[in-house]
Parts: C-alpha cells; structure tokens; sequence
C-alpha cells in the first residue's frame, strides 16, 4: 500500500511518501512505521485511508492510500 | 448557483489584492446580490523566540483537501441562502504581508453572507488537510498551529 | 493604529472593486495583520410591486454621520484588539450590482476581524443617519428599510 | 432656529431645511410643524437637537439645530 506523510512528520519521515506492504490493519501498520520512525511516537497525527478519516483499527488492502496528517494549520 | 462539482482551491503562491478585486468585479452583473462577506488571511512577521517569519509555505493532501472543500461548500450552501462562495488557498511560498487565503461569500441578504463565510473560514482551518511551514528570517522552519 | 480623529467616510457614487484593491494593498506593510474582515453592501436590482430597482440615492446628515461613525470606531477599538478599521459608505445615485459599502476591519487575529467587522455593520445600518431611496425602472421612487 | 428634514420627511416638506423661531422646546415645535405639514403625523421620526437624539421634550434656544429623521436606511 501506498503511505503519505504531511506537515512536520515528513520532518521524521523524511519523505512524503513510501510504500509498504505486508500490513493488514491501520494498527499494525503503526506499529510498523514507530518501530521505522521511532520519532513518530511522540507526535500528534490522524490517520486516513482512501482520504476518510478513521478513528478506529481499520482493515487495509494492498491498493490502498493511508495519510499520516498532524493537526491541520492552513488559512 | 449551487455548484454541485468539485472545484479546485488551491493557487501557486499569494493572492493579489488585483485578483481580489477581479473576482469582486464579476459579481456586478448578478443583481440580485446585496451583501459580499469577505475573509482574507494574511502572513503574518510574527516574532518568535527562534526568530521572525518571513514567509509561510503551504503543503496540502490536494485530494482529500477538495473532496472536504466539497462537502463544506455543499452544507453551508444547504444551511444559508446564498448567491455564491468562493474559496481560494495558497500552496508554495507566501511572504509576510501578503495574502494566502481568500474566502469570498455572497447572498441577498447580509445575515446569511456574514455567518456562512465565519463557519467557512473556522471550516477551513479545522477541517481541511492543509499545513503551513514558517521560515524565519534565519531559514530555521517552525510548524504552524491554528488556534 | 487608533485614529482619534473625525474620518470622512462619504464618497460620491459607488465604490469600486479597483478601489477595495487598493485599500487591501496598502495593508501589505503592516506585517503584524493576519486577518481582515470585509464587508461590501451591493445595491440589488429588488422587484417591487411599483417596479425594479435600478439605483439607489444616499443622502446622510453628514455632521451627525461623522460623528456617531467616530464613536462606533472607538468603541470597537475599545472591545477588540484591532489594527485598523476602514469604512466606506457612498452618497448619492449607486445603480444596481455597484457597491455603496466598503466596510474593511484588520486585526491580528481572525475572531477579532471578524466580530469587530459584524458589528460595526450592524451599526452602520442602525446608528449612521443615512437614507436610501431606491429609484425604480419607471422613475417612480421608494424609500428603503433596513431590516 | 435652524430645522433638518431628512428621507421621506422632505417628500412631505418638500424642503431638506427651514428656518423657523418662537418656539421654545421640541413639543411645541413638533405641534407647529404638524399643523403646517399634517403628513408629518403620519410617518415615525427621530429627533436630534444639535446632532445628539432626544427621547423626551428638550427646550429649544433660537441657534438651535433641530432635526427630523426617519429611520435610518444606509448601507
């Protein structure tokens, strides 16, 4: 699947986007990524995939997009 | 005037006042409008302990920013009656002084202009996958919070 | 920013966009803004019973006007941390879809631009001794209301 | 002393100011101003005395201005 980091996390990430595969819920896939980017576990983001906000473990399909967003600031 | 497809809101760079004025210009020929409510963010030289913003630069989730854009537009389009609304956001480098965000709300009446372009504006601070990097007149970089 | 003395807001026939750039530009300087909130009155081509309006006269008891317009402005710079306020309001014949109220409050931050914005143009339309009287299609005249 | 008429009222007068003396507060003034326009008991107004409202009778000296204004309507 495909991830994307905005804001500050591309700071961590050090890129705005990766590919991933092998995870099969938004849960595990976290915990792929902070043990990736252990700076990750000490900042605020929201996840969503396909562009819908989840708030809850979510399943994943290999072609999905899942965003890794920190707290909106535009405007 | 309801507009029922996904427009784009996003712009390279800042906003003109020209601009502005060009879109307030092509309001002139839809008489039944009396009131135009109009919110403009400006880039602000803030002073911070780690120096002073020069600029901001924009970053969004393009995707999902214009899906949510949408679906705004729509319910405040349903909540007020209104003429029109247009929304345009800078992406890329914004200087201090100059304009990033122009919300432009227009009814009959100004009651509903006036209060449908303050929910939008909070709308677009909260609500859209937007985010601002300052940089400070020492190149430093500091993220943007909304209040 | 506060001004203490007496502005004239009048100007003669309506307001145009090409003047509302200007006024935003000037404000390109004051690095300290972030938000501006701006408020345009448009003259609509209302159907009437006796016709369509297709202007609208002002006339204003000027010394009055001016003097009730400086106390509204220094009660709102009293109640909200603002940087400046700027009101245009027109005098005689404005034709339909033309401006007669340009009305441009800036501040540091959004919630003061725009509450401090929202009630001085509810003030203006209550407290300012202005008239308008709206000219229909046929020549016949009617007074307006502000509701 | 010196009278404004303002909006609708001028309709009625067909004057936007008059000059008048003799009367020595806003009541009588109002009385004399009915009598030589009788719409004017038709139609609501304010009164401003030197450009500050009244609510209640104001006496009235010969270098006054006194104006009458129907509800205002700017914007």
């Amino acid at each position: 699947m495909n991830i994307l980091f905005f804001g500050n996390l591309v700071d961590i990430t050090q890129k705005a986007q990766e590919a991933l595969s092998g995870t099969t819920n938004t849960q595990t896939l976290q915990a792929l990524l902070c043990k990736k980017y252990p700076a990750l576990q000490s900042v605020k983001y929201f996840i969503a995939v396909n562009g819908k906000m989840i708030q809850e473990n979510t399943p994943l399909k290999e072609d999905d997009t899942v965003a890794l967003m920190p707290p909106f600031s535009g405007g | 005037m309801k507009a029922n497809t996904i427009k784009d809101i996003f712009v390279d760079g800042s906003i003109t006042p020209q601009e502005i004025a060009e879109s307030i210009a092509q309001h002139a020929t839809k008489k039944n409008i009396g009131a135009h409510s109009i919110f403009l963010g400006q880039v602000r030289a803030d002073e911070k302990t780690e120096g002073v913003v020069q600029a901001i630069e924009y970053t969004t989730y393009k995707d999902m920013a214009l899906e949510q854009m949408h679906m705004i537009r729509e319910a405040l389009f349903e909540k007020y009656e209104l003429t029109c609304m247009h929304v345009y956001h800078s992406l890329g480098i914004v200087p201090a002084g100059e304009i990033s965000l122009f919300v432009f709300v227009s009814a009959v009446h100004r009651k509903a202009a006036i209060a449908a372009c303050t929910e939008l504006v909070e709308a677009i601070k909260f609500q859209l996958p937007v985010w601002g990097k300052e940089i400070l007149v020492n190149q430093n970089t500091v993220w943007k919070e909304n209040h």
